[in-house]
């Protein structure tokens, strides 16, 4: 994984996002480390409908941990609930050892959690480049009066980061769409663009929304790859969701089982595979 | 043959991210401002100047701003009038309270006036979206309206509460022939287009865009909405402002509040659509679409009508006129519902294929 | 406190005409996502054609008779709302299906020009007359109670009572008929609706042609009030505080929007605008929705938006 | 594709043609080039096509009488539909057309005010019969401007000395009320001044109601008339305005008698769909009002609209805006007949030669009873000084079918309104840094 390594080189650019390299971990970090996020009885609800009843898991750092459960068992709303998209109206997230009643989208980000979306939000109207130049925007720090004038500071500092971005196209082979808006993309592609822009923002952990979803084998093994890269090359943290059991029982250490919003199971692949509600719960629905 | 960007290999990010990557489009775009500067003043007769060229100017650097907020941001604005008036009597009450106030600086006032009023009126962005938001826009215009009718300070008491300015001087310059006037507007287009699109290639248009297409994703990566919208709606209002002033001072010379009235914001929202969302070209485009084809058709229908050898009363003449007027926009909106700046990039494209179809 | 009174059914009174131009509003909207600025424009159409009918027939058929004239006129008046909804939907939304609700606003935009400069050429840019006998004269009610009496312009009672009534019957309609079933249907879901097999083209010229009754009507009521010309379309101006008061898709909304805009803009006019040196009207109903709706971003009966990521 | 190439190609030759249109012209010589702005569409239609038909049809009367000792008229109208910058646009467009405009008469006045500023450098006059700014009158600062026979503050004046005749006196008015609904716009707020000098003198309460453009609603400026129970309503209304006055007048009560229009709100089209419920309503008038027995009307009825040659309905000739467009083509014409008499007879006359025939007009009575205004105007001299040149006005009152006269005639009180002018004028040179006018530069 050349392109990988390529990637924690140390880049030429001015001082925070130097710092930021310095601060990603260490080559030999692909062993489990304590607990770095730790969700207690977290309960939402819209109105009257119930998405989640007092669910608590923790992620260790540097592991890889599944979310799985059949449709609708509340898996997206409960990464919703980690970054700060929804509110949860119970139960407190500690990032960090620091504990939060519910989290801000911004605060989240800052403390290094990005996140990719089941049903590609990215931006259509954007072009690849800037779709994951926009995961750089925590670093970037000119102010409007230079970014007018695109000189001086602002200038070298978008030229740094388009670097690093650089990088990242080519870890995920796209560097043939640099300038196509990602509307134009087909999906698989889209995919990528969209962990891109996640990995711009040198995450410490990754929450995934179903990478996989809707993808021919060939691309999943792609995804598969970039997603063990990340992890083991970067030691970065990786929640994620998925339907298909196989890859999940394949790369997650641990996996939480929801369904209804309610947490059935917790464990390693095979804990989780020979539970019995757990069974029962995909025996009772279409998998 | 010869629009081709082959052979042009960029050496370093720099190069790659102008404006224009391809030489030739650079090489145009000077060229066009060359003859806007040097041979349109040679040519174009008083009528072209005061009528259609300035105005024309003016206006596409309003639809600029508004395309900022609406076009980048996605934040639709009715309200672009009243931003355009704030600017205008602004400038104005800078130009006769403060001794020696020199004109530019008056009107960039304005437009830092306009800036803080049109944040004032976006932070309901914050909370209202795209449709109620648009028409809670309206809030603005005629709050505007009424506001520099009724209050006379900002009319400095003039009983008919309406204004007007004297000659315009700037850097020594005595701005006052058409062709001078012309040449002022130019110089804040030129330069106000240029920052502009500076701003939406930076940090901070991505986060206009980012916005714009997927707000909560955007969140999610650790933009704010609020800095993004108000930015936009700052940037957005002080470009209208400087407009207005513009409008008031260069083109009118004496104004009332009903030269900044709903209808030029529908006019000036046209012109970004027809023209072109989230595109600083289209601004241009539309604001040529929108101010010439009325007079054009004003104009060519009476001596269409001469032609088949039928007098067309004025009334039937306006009416006509307008007819047109909707049916076109129709029309275009059918068409290409990106605006002319969509077909501007498509026949680009074509262009540098040719003479290969694919 | 009887002035009071007064001013109170006197905004009650304009609020049911703003609802009912609102009303016209919220249907398309419902059914074609269209945010209709035409409205303004269609009731000037339709009071123009009733207007022009009205004088022509007589001269027309030699019948003298108001009745007859009225009615004739009505119909014809109808007839061509109902070919304006066809047009609009055959040439424009048709041709715009699935574009953003911006490009929608700007194209209806065009259509309030060409329906402008239309109406205009047809019938003509004088000031017309429309008298369905609506009675001129002030009626006054508890003289007993205040000196003076509480004023009660008759022909805003008449005109809020025919207002009521539509509205009611147009609740009906989208309540009860099958019609209005498959309207609802489609404004729920386009494409679910026409997999089911509602014919959307034809919902849409039924829905457009209902909101060109509603023009219609309210043109009449505007029209015999303010003489037909070129202002009337600007009636609209005053809808869209209530329409997004109310919220986009609720027809109650429509209804106790315009209630709560009238009387709020005719108090603070009468009570708030000799402070401010008057005037202040127009810009106060803006204010208000604006107000409202940042408490409830989505109108008082609006469907609450929740992002799905 | 097909349609987008085609759409771009429309839009292409749109942009070509409407530089081309541009140049359009109608070949024409010796001809004296009289432009007119006409208001034929939009809000304020219904009152100011009378206007421009009037306007076309005197020019017509003139050229059937013999032209200007042999110098043909030409109008050509532009529409503004009533906003300003299509007013600048047909300004500019028209100014330089036919050998140069003789004279200007935006029947606006937010074009008025936009004008001003251009027609001096453009060396064009421009009249503005009863309207734009009441300032101009001080020709020693406006050298272009001729609010000829009247402005708002006449206006004011006039129909302030009826209210106080028919009370019996101006110390009758003491302590009355007296309530001004006004279009809210420059055009509405230009007659106050008058308003608040008189009542200072006189010491009767003025309440102010400004109602919005276009004015169609009203409901709430009558609730407050009929809350305060003013004296007298005086209206400075234009266009839908007016007739939505009188329909809420009759609404909430109010005595039509006891209201009084401006020359703008005193029309036909007004009172049309109001008919027999305007009974009573009054309105002052710029010396004309309804002339339908106007041997100058009679002449048009004849040598124009006999010859099929009329521009509007025939049963419009006469009727006040009508007429007003005819008074202004006779002062327009009449100004460039006496800049003939100084510049050269036969010739057409530049506008700058035409402002000095507006500025030493002098139509004696017999000059206007020559040209058929017996009856319906008194003399006019204007000077350098003064660029009004005459201030009497009458009041009609609508008797539910017709206007009919209801006062003799008035005159403005000059000792008032002349300061007030100087005053405004001044402040206005004062912004713009301009000099009065030298006396040597009103010589020749």
């Amino acid at each position: 994984m050349t392109n990988a390594t390529a990637l924690r080189a140390p880049l030429p650019v001015p001082g925070d996002v130097q710092a930021a390299n310095d601060a990603a971990p260490p080559v030999s970090s692909r062993k489990i480390g304590d607990i770095i996020l730790d969700v207690q009885n977290i309960s939402l609800a819209f109105g009257g409908v119930k998405a989640l009843t007092d669910i608590s898991f923790n992620v260790r750092e540097h592991e890889i941990r599944a979310i799985i459960g059949p449709n609708g068992a509340g898996k997206s709303s409960m990464l919703n609930c980690i970054n700060g998209v929804y509110q949860p109206q119970q139960g407190s997230i500690t990032f960090r050892g620091k504990t939060f009643k519910h989290m801000n989208s911004r605060q989240v980000a800052e403390m290094g959690v990005a996140r990719t979306f089941q049903n590609l939000a990215l931006f259509k109207g954007m072009s690849v480049l800037d779709n994951i130049m926009t995961g750089r925007n925590l670093r970037m720090k000119s102010n409007l009066f230079w970014q007018a004038l695109r000189w001086g500071p602002a200038e070298r500092e978008e030229i740094a980061h388009r670097e690093f971005v650089e990088r990242i196209i080519d870890f995920l082979e796209i560097q043939a769409y640099r300038k196509t808006p990602v509307g134009r993309l087909p999906y698989g592609l889209q995919k990528r663009v969209d962990l891109g822009r996640a990995l711009a923002m040198e995450p410490q952990v990754l929450l995934l929304d179903e990478p996989m979803a809707g993808m021919n084998v060939e691309e999943k093994q792609d995804m598969c790859r970039f997603i063990l890269d990340v992890n083991d090359e970067f030691g970065t943290t990786i929640v994620l969701i998925e339907h298909d059991m196989g890859v999940v029982m394949d790369i997650s250490d641990r996996v939480v089982v929801l369904d209804y919003g309610k947490k059935i199971g917790d464990g390693t692949p095979d804990e989780v595979r020979s539970n019995p509600e757990v069974i029962k719960a995909y025996l009772g629905t279409s998998h | 043959m010869l629009y081709r960007e082959n052979g042009q290999f960029k050496t370093s990010y720099q190069a790659d991210q102008q404006i224009f990557p391809i030489s030739q489009d650079r090489l145009a775009i000077l060229l066009l401002i060359a003859v806007a500067a040097i041979v349109v003043p040679a040519f174009a007769s008083e009528y072209m100047f005061r009528a259609i060229l300035i105005p024309f100017l003016i206006l596409s650097l309003a639809a600029l701003g508004l395309n900022i907020l609406v076009g980048y941001c996605g934040q639709v604005s009715l309200g672009t009038g009243a931003f355009m008036a704030v600017g205008a009597y602004a400038a104005y009450n800078f130009q006769v309270r403060v001794e020696g106030m020199p004109l530019v600086a008056s009107l960039l006032m304005g437009g830092v006036c306009a800036t803080a009023v049109g944040v004032l009126f976006g932070i309901p962005s914050l909370r209202i979206k795209g449709l109620y938001l648009a028409v809670a826009t309206l809030a603005a215009q005629f709050f505007a309206d009424w506001a520099f009718l009724r209050i006379s300070w900002f009319t400095n008491h003039s009983p008919s509460g309406s204004v007007s300015v004297g000659s315009l001087q700037a850097f020594g310059w005595r701005v006052d022939t058409p062709v001078e006037k012309y040449l002022f507007c130019l110089m804040f287009v030129v330069v106000f287009a240029l920052l502009a699109k500076n701003l939406v290639r930076s940090a901070i248009g991505r986060e206009w865009m980012a916005i714009r297409d997927m707000d909560v994703a955007a969140s999610v990566i650790g933009i704010r909405p609020i800095y993004a919208k108000l930015t936009a709606f700052a940037v957005s209002s002080f470009i209208v402002g400087v407009a207005g002033a513009l409008w008031g001072f260069v083109h009118l010379g004496s104004w009332e509040p009903a030269a900044f009235s709903i209808d030029r914001s529908f006019q000036l929202l046209f012109m970004v659509i027809i023209g072109g969302l989230g595109s600083i070209m289209g601004s241009f485009f539309g604001a040529a679409f929108i101010v010439v084809l009325p007079i054009f058709l004003n104009q060519a229908l009476p001596a269409f009508g001469s032609l088949v050898g039928l007098s067309i009363s004025t009334a039937a003449v306006a009416h006509t006129e307008l007819m047109i007027f909707g049916g076109l926009i129709v029309f275009f909106l059918i068409v290409e519902p990106h605006g002319l700046a969509r077909l501007w990039s498509i026949g680009k494209e074509k262009l540098r294929l040719w003479p290969f179809p694919h | 406190m009887g002035f009071f009174l007064e001013t109170l059914f006197g905004g009650l009174m304009a609020g049911m005409l703003y609802s009912l131009i609102a009303l016209g509003f919220v249907l398309i909207f419902k059914a074609s996502g269209v945010f209709n600025f035409a409205q303004g424009a269609m009731v000037l159409f339709a009071a123009l054609a009733m207007a022009r009918f009205s004088e022509w027939i007589p001269e027309w058929t030699g019948i003298e008779s108001r009745l007859v004239a009225n009615v004739g006129a009505f119909v014809l008046a109808m007839a061509m709302m109902v070919i304006v909804a066809w047009l609009i939907e055959k040439l424009v939304l048709g041709k715009l299906v699935n574009q953003e609700g911006i490009t929608l606003l700007m194209a209806t935009l065009g259509i309030t020009y060409f329906l402008d400069g239309a109406g205009q050429t047809l019938f003509g840019s004088e000031i017309y007359k429309i008298d369905v006998g609506l009675p001129k004269e002030p009626l006054f009610l508890f003289e007993s109670t205040f000196e003076g009496g509480v004023l009660i312009g008759k022909e805003d009672l008449y005109a809020a009572g025919i207002a009521a009534a539509l509205v009611l019957v147009l609740t009906i309609f989208f309540q009860k008929t099958g019609t209005g079933r498959a309207l609802r249907a489609v404004a729920d879901d386009h494409q679910a609706a026409q997999s089911i097999g509602i014919p959307l083209s034809r919902i849409w010229v039924i829905v457009w042609s209902v909101a060109g009754f509603v023009a219609l009507v309210a043109g009449i009521i505007w029209g015999s009030k303010l003489g037909v010309q070129f202002s009337l379309s600007l009636v609209a101006l005053k809808a869209l505080p209530v329409v997004i008061l109310g919220g986009l898709t609720s027809v109650p909304g429509a209804i106790i929007g315009g209630l709560i805009i009238g009387v709020g803009e005719k108090l603070s006019e009468i009570y708030l605008g000799p402070m401010l040196g008057g005037g202040i009207e127009i810009w106060f109903a803006y204010v208000l929705a604006l107000v409202f709706l940042l408490f409830r971003p989505q109108g008082l009966f609006g469907e609450k938006i929740i992002d799905r990521v | 594709m097909k349609t987008r190439s085609l759409t771009m190609a429309v839009a292409l030759a749109l942009a070509a043609a409407g530089s081309l249109g541009t140049s359009i012209a109608f070949a024409q010589d010796k001809v004296q080039f009289f432009p007119s702005l006409t208001g034929r569409t939009g809000p304020v239609a219904p009152n100011a096509t009378p206007f421009a038909n009037g306007y076309a049809d005197y020019m017509k009367l003139v050229n059937a009488r013999g032209g200007i000792n042999g110098v043909m008229t030409l109008v050509e109208e532009c529409e503004t539909a009533y906003a300003t910058d299509r007013g600048v646009e047909c300004y500019e467009r028209l100014k330089g057309r036919h050998g140069g405009a003789t004279v200007f008469q935006p029947l606006s006045t937010g074009i008025t005010f936009a004008l001003t500023e251009k027609i001096p450098n453009d060396k064009i006059p421009m009249i503005t019969s009863g309207y734009g700014r009441s300032d101009s009158a001080d020709g020693g600062v406006f050298k272009w401007n001729f609010p000829l026979i009247g402005h708002y503050w006449v206006a004011g004046d006039v129909v302030l000395q009826h209210i106080a005749k028919k009370e019996g006196g101006w110390d009758k008015l003491k302590g009355k009320k007296i309530a001004v609904v006004y279009h809210d716009s420059p055009f509405g707020k230009e007659l106050l001044p008058i308003v608040q000098e008189r009542s200072k003198m006189h010491g009767f309460e003025v309440q102010l109601l400004p109602v919005p453009a276009p004015g169609v609603e009203q409901k709430a400026t009558w609730l407050q008339i009929r809350q305060q129970r003013p004296d007298f309503v005086i209206m400075q209304t234009w266009g839908v305005m007016t007739s939505t006055a009188l329909k809420e007048a009759v609404a909430t009560g109010y005595p039509r008698e006891r209201m009084f229009g401006t020359w703008w709100s005193g029309a036909e089209p007004d009172v049309r769909d109001v008919g027999a419920a305007a009974k009573g309503y009054n309105a002052v008038m710029m010396q004309h009002g309804a002339e339908f027995e106007a041997p100058v009307v009679k002449e048009i009825l004849e040598k124009v609209h006999g010859k099929g040659q009329g521009t509007g309905p025939r049963e419009e000739v006469g009727s006040v805006l009508y007429m007003r467009g005819v008074v202004g083509a006779m002062l327009a014409v009449e100004g460039a007949r006496a800049a003939q008499e100084k510049f050269g007879k036969g010739k057409p006359v530049t506008g700058e030669q035409a402002r000095w025939g507006y500025e030493n007009l002098n139509l004696t009575q017999a000059k206007l009873d020559g040209l058929g205004f017996k009856g319906v105007l008194r003399p006019i001299s204007t000077s350098c000084a003064d660029h009004m040149g005459s201030a009497w006005a009458r009041v009609h009152t609508w008797d539910g079918s017709k206007f009919v006269w209801a006062s003799d005639w008035l005159q403005a009180d000059e000792q008032i309104i002349k300061p007030m002018v100087r005053a405004s004028a001044d402040k206005y040179a004062a912004e713009k840094k301009l000099q009065r006018r030298a006396p040597s530069d009103c010589q020749g």
